[in-house]
């Protein structure tokens, strides 16, 4: 993660949680560099900073230890619940809120209980690391769902009355709109197709689970969606003050898993799953999806056929600029969705754009080509799709890659007005 | 009909087949057909005690004795899970780790290579196993990842594990072999 | 005696003796009448010539037997199948779904049987064990069954029937012992070059005593005292042992084999191979594959003093 | 009607007679000679014969499997053999008996019988006879080949995947045992399809549905019964391989394959299975039991109908193996019910045997003696198999050492006891000498005796907790004494068997020469020579009631009319017996020989390929056309009377 700096802290986190690692998150301080504080995501109260502050707004987060007593014993040791995502900070309480990671490993039957505190959402107070309060979009996670996504912070009307609101569209498929003081639930809304569960269940904040579609050992579930990768993995969301509109990059993927046990060895994965990754309902694997949080629902959505993995960048010329896997760094119009603009780079487009006025005064956007990560390792890393479950399945979902890009890595910089 | 060539059958490997020496040596001269692709292949010694090292440079004696077994072809497979080598190679196509079920090694493909790649790590993530697994598993394992690419004679493969389906039963796969059967010349390193 | 001990082998008792019986008169009765016709002196032929002795044949009286003996068969199987079916449903009712249960998942694995106890409202309480079974008389215990690799059978002759444990199912069974004592489990479906040696050694005692057995397999491994111990210690956590072996308290964590936390607290060793003991230590972890060979603990090699370590070591794990 | 020249054609009856017919017919009918000739030959006697003779070789080796496994479980903890050659063997003892023995010796037993009861030249399709010996025979070979070269399979006579599936079977083992299945099945199937349309339609006139003898009865419905099951097992075994070859998921519980498919699909035959070994048995029973106590079967109609049920109850009930497995409680009263019920028939033809014995002359040479043994023997299994229809009971006793006696009382005591009552009984007629009845007595004492020690013992084993199919257990269960008898019991057993052999052997040189019919016997088989001619009758018999021979001592009617200078068989109609059509009988043939090889090839390449599938059928193909090639008119005649 790329370490982020708040209230006189530098704030970084540790990754792995498919290796049996213990998450945490640390503040340096940074003037000196030395270590503030660290907050685990698992285990007793004192090692995750929960004290006296800590006012979760479910029962289902309150109780002592429960970073212990959701796990079988010792489990939380290597439970994951890792920090690799964004921190957001707000200066007017002094609050950092980011996400944990999925708990491991991700065969589930091997961690029964709701495996605090991973899979959820911490605020914490920046200057002593104490926990304000957490909520857990996945309580006991059976899909691989890292709760790491972006949160953008809002001041905005939810029905009728201004909230304070931390809005993050997650990997389990929902866009929450929390109360960012609290952590309550003030909506959770379906962005992207979901059938692995029904719903968030607002007075218990318990995400409503399907039967069915809950891996089991020995037995492949199949057309879980969304997959591992969530409905929307890492890749920030754009929000623009002008438009009013959220810009959530995400896939429309599903997949089939199949979970046997995961045996922990040190420096080794610690996963226990197999998956096949491919295209859900429609056959599009990405979507760019403009999203009203106020009127809770889709303004207008654009369809690409690879998965999106790129980030999105709004701009107060009302254009939206993200890349595809197959190269195209594309501008569509902030208002309509409508493709303002194109360009082919030489690979695929996994990474942020960035806007900036340059020292010349002129403006510019740049992005940075070259397909990798989960998405794009069959290119980069010459996986072989001959075997559907490569690169945990996902793979299978983009066996077309190779033919529509190779892998590369260049800065691109194009000036806005030339 | 496309029986295996007999590389390694009853009478060609003496000192590796005990019972066809003790029992069914007129039955191999007899059955010579259906010899050819038994005995050695389906011996089941699980007493992992290391056997002597011959010289330098010859392939290593271990190598047919359980890259041409099914048994330890088949231990190999369940070490694969159980040791997670999965968890990065996939089922062979890769992941965090390179692919398997291709032609490129980049630290050689023979057992030895392997076995070598197993047991002391590579660079960029290929954790060492030597002290975690011993090495008869190491030689299992290699035998198994060998398979991945249908590397051995298809009386030793399996068709498939009683797992989720992920690629093509190496079976039935028609692949190039790697490198030569009696490859005499060192180990092919860091080729790549 | 198998049965007995637990409920269904009450009534298995019971079924099995009304059986017998059953079988033993049936069993007489065609004696006897085959007796009768080894003795009988001659009949007739079908060309109803009288034999030498004049006797004619008797068929009508034959005719009126055979419906008797029919009727008889019938009656007794009807009475059996319903004996049977009885039994049946006595053994699945008798514990109301709301009574309260030990619930305990057994995954059966080539060659050896993980044991859970599982607590669904606090996981952290959950016990793991391997190829022992502790239960509390007069208490149900709910046992779920699964398997990770073949077709298994769970069978404690002394407190129930068997069930498979088939990879890809989930089965269950109930058991409730009425009598404290030890007994002996076995894998009942051939399951591999070891199912000989599959066993399970079930221990039925009060519910204080399981109390304080639950409390005590809750606890973590203590630390290694002495120096030979630390050495046993460093070895198991550094090399191959921990790679598939659990020590809780430790950094081994591993699934793959039985848990070792509380290795000296169980009967036996190897699933029922060896009695638990120093000897038996020795014997298997010098030489797992000559102990029980096929098994997939492997032979690692370890020379005298790492053995004495190592033993030691294990040794604490009370 | 006339055919060709219109010339008069040389037919048996007016124009010839006596030693001229036996001539005539003897040079039609012999087959060639020497070593081609025994190779090519059609006459269902000599394939019968050797199909006998392979059958008992493959019963001696699986019981000297038996024996291996009896000494290694004399004493607990024994090291005698390891652990991976104790799973072979024990599968080996099981697929040999059960595949390689039982149903074989069945099939042979009715292919030499059946055509001479119902008073016919030949059995119907005998070149197809040919073929499923040379089958059978390379089924056989390649099992037992497999084993002495170590890779003998090792997942138990019933294979049950997953651990007979591609991870957990590795190497070639499973795939050889699977392909055997399908070498045994071609052999069964098309032996039973040949029984069944030489027993409709090959009748002698007069003899209708009514009159066959009991053992064509039981021929008739087994043979239907094989029909219906063995096609669910080779498909089973065709779906394992497949699994094991090219990465099917058929029970591959991850992929939604079911590992409890293969259960049924073996079960719905292996039940089955037991009844075709074991009626049979009931065939010999009765045959003997009448000709041994001078008096027809008490109860001709009731035999007949418990034997349809029984063979109908027997696909009813296969679930009974698989109470352990977790189905839904309910349906397991179904089976229970339908396997008790099989109880029924059984009881009414004990019944009626001892009855026949009581109303009869009886005359205790061997023969009888194995009927009372069977009788004994087979009560006592079926009532332990009432015991194992019960889910409590069975849920107990399953898969332990008192299912191991049970069928072995069942299946030796129902089914090798009467044959064994069987070969004895009918040995003048496949050698034209008496076995010994001296040396017969001794080895039927050590049979039956070294029987009881043997599997007596077992049904305690099995209470005291003894599972099967273990290489071993340990000391101290109180298991020690029950082995050791039965290790005992074993030896008796075998030295019984050998002395039978013996017996067998001596007599086939030295016996006393028998006449057509040495025990004054009813059926037809004792109306020609012993042994019979290779056209079994010089004239086609006419048959007015069950018991022809008993009704016309001296003189059998006759029917003529059939050519002597071709092989021609008489056809009747299937439910009267009315002289229907003349059919030319095939004669002599190598392509059976070869398309059996061919067939052999590509069954057995097919364990390394599927390709062998494609590129096999080809020399598959080419024999069976150069067999089945037209060769001049053969359509079948109307009887000229």
């Amino acid at each position: 993660m790329a370490p982020l700096v708040a209230g006189g802290k530098v704030l970084v986190g540790n990754a792995g949680g498919e290796f049996g690692v213990r998450g945490w998150l640390a503040a340096l301080d940074a003037g000196s560099g030395r270590l503030a504080w660290k907050a685990y995501n698992t285990g007793p109260d004192k090692d995750v900073l929960i004290g006296q502050a800590f006012r979760p707004f479910y029962p289902m987060d309150r109780g002592k230890d429960l970073g212990i007593h959701s796990w079988p014993p010792e489990q939380w040791k290597i439970g994951g619940g890792t920090v690799w995502g964004w921190i957001s900070f707000d200066p007017a309480s002094n609050t950092i809120f980011y996400g944990t990671g999925n708990p491991g490993p991700w065969n589930h039957e091997q961690r029964p209980g709701d495996n605090k505190w991973t899979a959820g959402v911490f605020a914490r107070n920046v200057s002593t690391g104490e926990a304000k309060w957490f909520y857990q979009t996945s309580p006991h996670d059976l899909y691989d769902h890292d709760d790491i996504n972006e949160q953008i912070l809002l001041d905005m009307p939810v029905a009728g009355r201004m909230r304070l609101v931390l809005i993050r569209p997650g990997r389990n498929g929902y866009l929450y709109v929390l109360d960012r003081q609290t952590g309550q639930v003030l909506s959770a809304d379906p962005f992207g197709y979901i059938n692995s569960s029904r719903g968030v269940n607002l007075r218990s904040g318990r995400l409503i689970p399907v039967k069915e579609k809950e891996p089991q050992a020995g037995r492949v579930v199949r057309n879980i969606c969304p997959t591992a990768s969530g409905a929307k993995d890492w890749n920030p969301s754009a929000f623009s003050p002008r438009t009013g509109l959220i810009y959530i990059p995400h896939i429309n993927l599903c997949m089939d898993l199949g979970v046997l046990e995961a045996n922990y060895v040190v420096g080794t994965p610690y996963l226990g799953a197999e998956s096949k990754v491919y295209a859900g309902p429609g056959g599009y694997r990405g979507v760019l999806t403009a999203w009203d949080p106020v009127a809770r629902k889709p303004a207008w959505e654009v369809h690409e056929d690879l998965p999106l993995w790129s980030g999105a960048l709004a701009t107060a010329g009302d254009l939206v600029f993200y890349g595809t896997m197959d190269g195209w760094f594309k501008a569509v119009d902030a208002r309509s969705g409508k493709l303002r603009w194109r360009a082919k780079v030489d690979s695929g487009i996994i990474s942020q754009p960035v806007a900036y006025r340059g020292a010349d005064g002129r403006e510019y956007v740049a992005v940075i080509s070259g397909v990798g990560g989960w998405a794009g390792a069959l290119v980069s890393a010459q996986l072989d799709p001959r075997d559907n479950s490569a690169a945990l399945g996902f793979v299978n979902a983009v066996r077309d890659l190779p033919n529509k890009t190779k892998s590369g890595g260049r800065l691109f910089v194009f000036a806005l007005d030339g | 009909m496309r029986l295996p060539k007999g590389r390694t059958g009853c009478l060609s490997h003496p000192p590796l087949s005990p019972p066809c020496i003790q029992g069914g040596r007129l039955a191999c001269a007899l059955f010579l057909c259906l010899g050819l692709t038994a005995c050695d292949r389906e011996q089941r010694s699980l007493n992992g005690q290391p056997k002597a090292e011959t010289i330098a440079l010859a392939n290593d004696p271990r190598d047919l004795s359980y890259q041409e077994n099914s048994y330890q072809l088949s231990q190999g497979q369940r070490l694969y899970k159980w040791m997670n080598c999965s968890g990065c190679h996939a089922n062979g196509g890769g992941g965090m780790g390179p692919p398997l079920m291709d032609d490129e090694w980049r630290y050689g493909g023979r057992m030895e290579d392997i076995v070598r790649t197993i047991l002391h790590g590579r660079p960029n993530g290929m954790p060492r196993f030597e002290g975690k697994i011993t090495e008869q598993e190491a030689w299992q394992i290699a035998s198994y990842v060998r398979s991945l690419s249908a590397q051995q004679g298809q009386d030793v493969l399996s068709a498939r594990p009683d797992s989720m389906s992920a690629s093509e039963p190496p079976t039935l796969a028609e692949r190039g072999k790697v490198l030569p059967e009696n490859n005499l010349t060192g180990p092919k390193d860091e080729q790549n | 005696m198998s049965g007995g001990d637990g409920l269904d082998g009450a009534l298995f008792n019971r079924l099995f003796a009304l059986f017998l019986i059953v079988s033993l008169t049936m069993l007489a009765l065609v004696l006897a009448f085959l007796a009768a016709a080894w003795f009988r002196r001659g009949g007739v032929r079908q060309d109803g010539v009288a034999d030498e002795n004049g006797r004619a044949s008797r068929e009508p009286l034959l005719r009126a037997l055979l419906i008797g003996w029919t009727a008889l068969i019938a009656i007794g199987l009807i009475g059996l199948t319903f004996a049977s079916f009885l039994t049946d449903r006595g053994m699945a009712d008798a514990i109301p779904p709301d009574r309260r249960t030990i619930n305990i998942i057994v995954t059966a694995k080539q060659f050896w049987w993980d044991v859970n106890y599982a607590f669904d409202n606090e996981p952290s309480k959950n016990i793991r064990t391997a190829n022992e079974l502790h239960l509390p008389v007069g208490v149900p215990a709910r046992v779920t069954l699964k398997s990770s690799d073949v077709i298994h059978s769970f069978w404690i002759p002394n407190l129930a029937g068997k069930q498979d444990l088939i990879p890809g199912r989930v089965n269950d069974l109930v058991l409730l012992p009425n009598r404290t004592g030890v007994f002996r489990g076995q894998c009942a479906e051939f399951c591999g070059i070891q199912h000989a040696h599959m066993a399970l050694d079930v221990t039925v005692e009060s519910r204080a005593q399981f109390a304080n057995w639950l409390a005590a397999q809750g606890k973590p491994a203590p630390a290694p005292a002495s120096p030979l111990q630390k050495a046993g210690y460093l070895y198991v956590m550094n090399r191959e042992c921990s790679g598939c072996h659990a020590i809780a308290g430790t950094a081994a964590n591993a699934t793959v084999g039985p848990d070792l936390t509380h290795l000296m607290s169980r009967r036996s060793l190897a699933a029922g191979t060896l009695p638990m003991g120093r000897a038996g230590l020795y014997a298997w972890v010098a030489d797992p594959q000559g102990v029980k060979p096929g098994n997939n603990m492997p032979y690692v090699g370890l020379d005298a003093n790492e053995l004495h370590a190592v033993t030691a070591y294990l040794e604490t794990l009370k | 009607m006339n055919v060709l020249s219109g010339k008069e054609l040389p037919r048996d009856g007016e124009m010839l007679q006596g030693e001229a017919l036996h001539a005539r017919l003897d040079k039609t009918w012999r087959r060639d000679p020497g070593l081609w000739g025994w190779v090519t030959t059609t006459d269902h006697k000599d394939i019968a014969h050797r199909y006998i003779v392979t059958a008992f070789t493959f019963l001696v080796l699986g019981g000297l499997l038996s024996l291996v496994m009896r000494l290694q479980l004399a004493t607990p903890e024994s090291g005698l053999i390891s652990p991976d050659r104790y799973d072979q063997i024990f599968t080996m003892h099981g697929t040999t008996m059960m595949f390689l023995f039982a149903v074989p010796v069945m099939e042979a037993m009715a292919v030499f019988l059946v055509p001479l009861m119902i008073g016919s030249r030949n059995i119907a399709f005998p070149r197809l006879n040919a073929f499923s010996y040379w089958m059978y025979l390379a089924g056989g070979i390649l099992l037992w080949v497999a084993f002495i070269l170590n890779i003998g399979p090792d997942a138990g006579w019933f294979s049950y995947p997953p651990l007979s599936g591609p991870q957990f079977s590795p190497g070639k083992r499973i795939d050889i045992w699977a392909q055997m299945v399908t070498f045994t099945e071609v052999a069964a199937l098309a032996v039973s399809v040949e029984t069944v349309a030489t027993i409709l339609k090959q009748r002698a006139p007069g003899m209708t549905l009514a009159r066959m003898p009991l053992f064509v009865w039981v021929s008739l419905v087994v043979s239907l019964m094989v029909i219906f099951s063995m096609p669910a097992v080779a498909l089973a075994s065709s779906f394992l391989i497949a699994d094991r070859l090219v990465g099917t998921q058929f029970f591959n519980p991850a992929e939604h394959g079911d590992a409890l498919l293969w259960q049924h699909m073996f079960w719905f035959f292996g039940h089955p299975e037991v009844y075709i070994i074991f009626l049979p048995g009931v065939g010999f029973v009765s045959e003997i039991t009448a000709t041994f106590t001078r008096r027809p079967v008490f109860g001709y109609p009731l035999l007949v109908l418990a034997v349809v049920a029984i063979g109908l109850l027997a696909f009813g009930l296969w679930v009974h193996h698989m109470f352990a497995t977790g189905l839904p409680r309910l349906g397991y009263a179904f089976y229970t019910a339908a396997s008790m019920a099989v109880a029924i028939p059984s009881g009414i033809q004990i019944f009626c045997w001892i009855a026949t014995i009581w109303d009869g002359r009886p005359r205790w040479e061997t023969p009888l003696l194995y009927v009372v043994a069977f009788i004994i023997t087979f009560v006592i299994g079926g009532l332990t198999g009432v015991m194992l229809a019960s889910v409590p009971l069975d849920l107990e006793l399953h898969d332990t050492y008192f299912v191991v006696a049970h069928f072995h009382y069942v299946l030796i005591g129902g089914a090798v006891f009467p044959l064994l009552g069987a070969i004895t009984y009918w040995f003048p007629k496949f050698t034209g000498r008496l076995m010994s009845e001296r040396l017969g007595k001794t080895s039927f004492w050590f049979v039956f005796l070294g029987f009881q020690l043997t599997f007596a013992p077992m049904h305690w084993a099995g209470i005291l907790g003894m599972p099967r199919r273990v290489y071993t257990y340990p000391t101290g269960l109180g298991l020690e004494q029950v082995n050791l008898l039965a290790t005992i019991g074993a030896f008796v057993l075998a030295t019984g068997f050998a002395l039978f052999l013996v017996n067998s052997l001596m007599s086939m040189r030295r016996g006393t020469v028998a006449g057509a019919n040495p025990w004054d016997a009813s059926g037809l088989e004792w109306a020609t020579s012993s042994p019979p001619p290779p056209y079994n009758f010089p004239h086609i018999p006419v048959v007015s009631s069950r018991h022809p021979l008993w009704d016309h001592r001296d003189h059998l009617p006759v029917m003529t009319g059939l050519r002597v200078d071709d092989r021609e068989l008489l056809l009747t109609t299937v439910m009267e017996a009315r002289p229907d059509l003349r059919e030319p009988s095939p004669l002599p043939s190598s392509w059976p020989l070869w398309a059996a090889i061919t067939s052999t090839i590509l069954f057995i390449s097919s364990i390394f390929t599927p390709w062998a599938v494609l590129y096999g059928s080809v020399p598959v193909a080419i024999t069976l056309i150069a067999w089945f090639w037209p060769k001049g008119p053969v359509t079948p005649e109307p009887v000229i009377q």
